[in-house]
């Protein structure tokens, strides 16, 4: 199954806008994130602390909707999910 | 109106549409790119969700200040210094209504949709960091 | 540009003769003719005075809001339903201080500037009682 | 010597809007506006009360300055004076 994910800000400059990827069923957000990230050691210690979770102010998104960093171990993504990462906003 | 475009708007012509039935008053916010030694502001935006992110604004501005009208356009692209960054066009019966309904709007924009600014400098530039650290108001 | 007129003015060519160095915030009140089943409004002045008094609102503000710019247009004479009546328009380095200033304003023309305004209905005409009774604001 | 007494609004609806007056060196304010308000017995009652005094809401200005009810009485007016009698105001 295919996920999309896309970065902003100043994780786009770092992972690139859009990333396509394949899969595996029950697969969890934090695991794909986490192995799309350790491709760019600069954009994973940009995302991730020294222990692997994600930085606090990081923020994560599933087909617009927030998600918990808390919860986002345990959340699956599924087949055509949009999933989003990034910083802190800052419009206005 | 709610939208996120590269385009200006006539500000002038949005505020003569805004006055719908019963207005008394509107209130305009304007927000430009200020010259912070800056060569230019670029502006980005998750534009699926920071629209849908305005909307829900926008009527949560309508229902608990009673307005008569509500735009809100978001530029993002590149922009110079004194250009047109955000512009809030509110209208209502009174004036406490229309302060209040377009002050809301900003502060929720700037607490909660998905856009991002990058300050352009002679030697780089830097993303400005958001005024809520976690993408969601403040409570303390 | 501080002046009390018959004329209306362009609030878009306005905003942009606002936008001094350093401008981040462009804050706009425009109140407007309300249709409280009236045919018209008329408008009367204290001229000579109502100006001074607009001018020193607007040194009061720019100084205590630390503004870049202030425009106040008060119109008089016989204005329509939906016509502008008194357009502000503040910029600022920073949003919290256009609005305050904006508000300062509005709130202190009310309080205290001499104008009157008539409300023209099918059966004759009643003058708006003002919001403060003695022309001062309200300490309580 | 000559004073120029100016109503706005309603007072200018009843008395007009500009009255050009003679009067004597040493005229109070209050007597002066008196004088000229029981012209108009309409005018008066909308200016004064039952026992003479000036309403609680008038507004009093001299050459533009605001002038206390409790010291017009005691306020002289003097050649080229503008002397300015008005409701509350609702501009704005």
């Amino acid at each position: 199954m295919t996920v999309k994910i896309r970065f902003f800000a100043r994780f786009r400059e770092l992972f690139g806008a859009d990333i396509m990827t394949d899969v595996v069923t029950g697969t969890m957000f934090t695991s794909l994130i986490t192995t799309i990230a350790k491709k760019n050691p600069e954009g994973y210690a940009a995302i991730f602390d020294e222990k692997g979770a994600f930085r606090e102010f990081v923020i994560l998104m599933k087909n617009g909707k927030r998600i918990d960093i808390a919860d986002a171990a345990k959340t699956p993504v599924a087949d055509g999910d949009e999933i989003a990462v990034f910083p802190p906003v800052a419009g206005g | 109106m709610i939208v996120i475009q590269t385009d200006d708007v006539d500000i002038g012509a949005l505020i003569i549409a805004a006055k719908k039935h019963g207005t008394g008053a509107v209130v305009v916010f304007d927000g430009v790119v200020r010259d912070d030694d800056i060569t230019e502001m670029e502006l980005e935006a998750y534009e699926d969700v920071a629209t849908q992110e305005l909307d829900k604004i926008a009527k949560n501005a309508t229902e608990q200040f009673r307005l008569l009208h509500v735009d809100i356009i978001h530029r993002i692209g590149r922009l110079a210094v004194g250009e047109n960054i955000l512009m809030i066009i509110v209208a209502a019966g009174h004036r406490e209504e229309a302060y209040a309904g377009s002050r809301f709007i900003i502060e929720a924009i700037k607490a909660g949709v998905p856009i991002w600014k990058k300050e352009l400098t002679k030697d780089g530039g830097r993303w400005v960091p958001g005024e809520h650290g976690h993408g969601k108001p403040k409570t303390s």
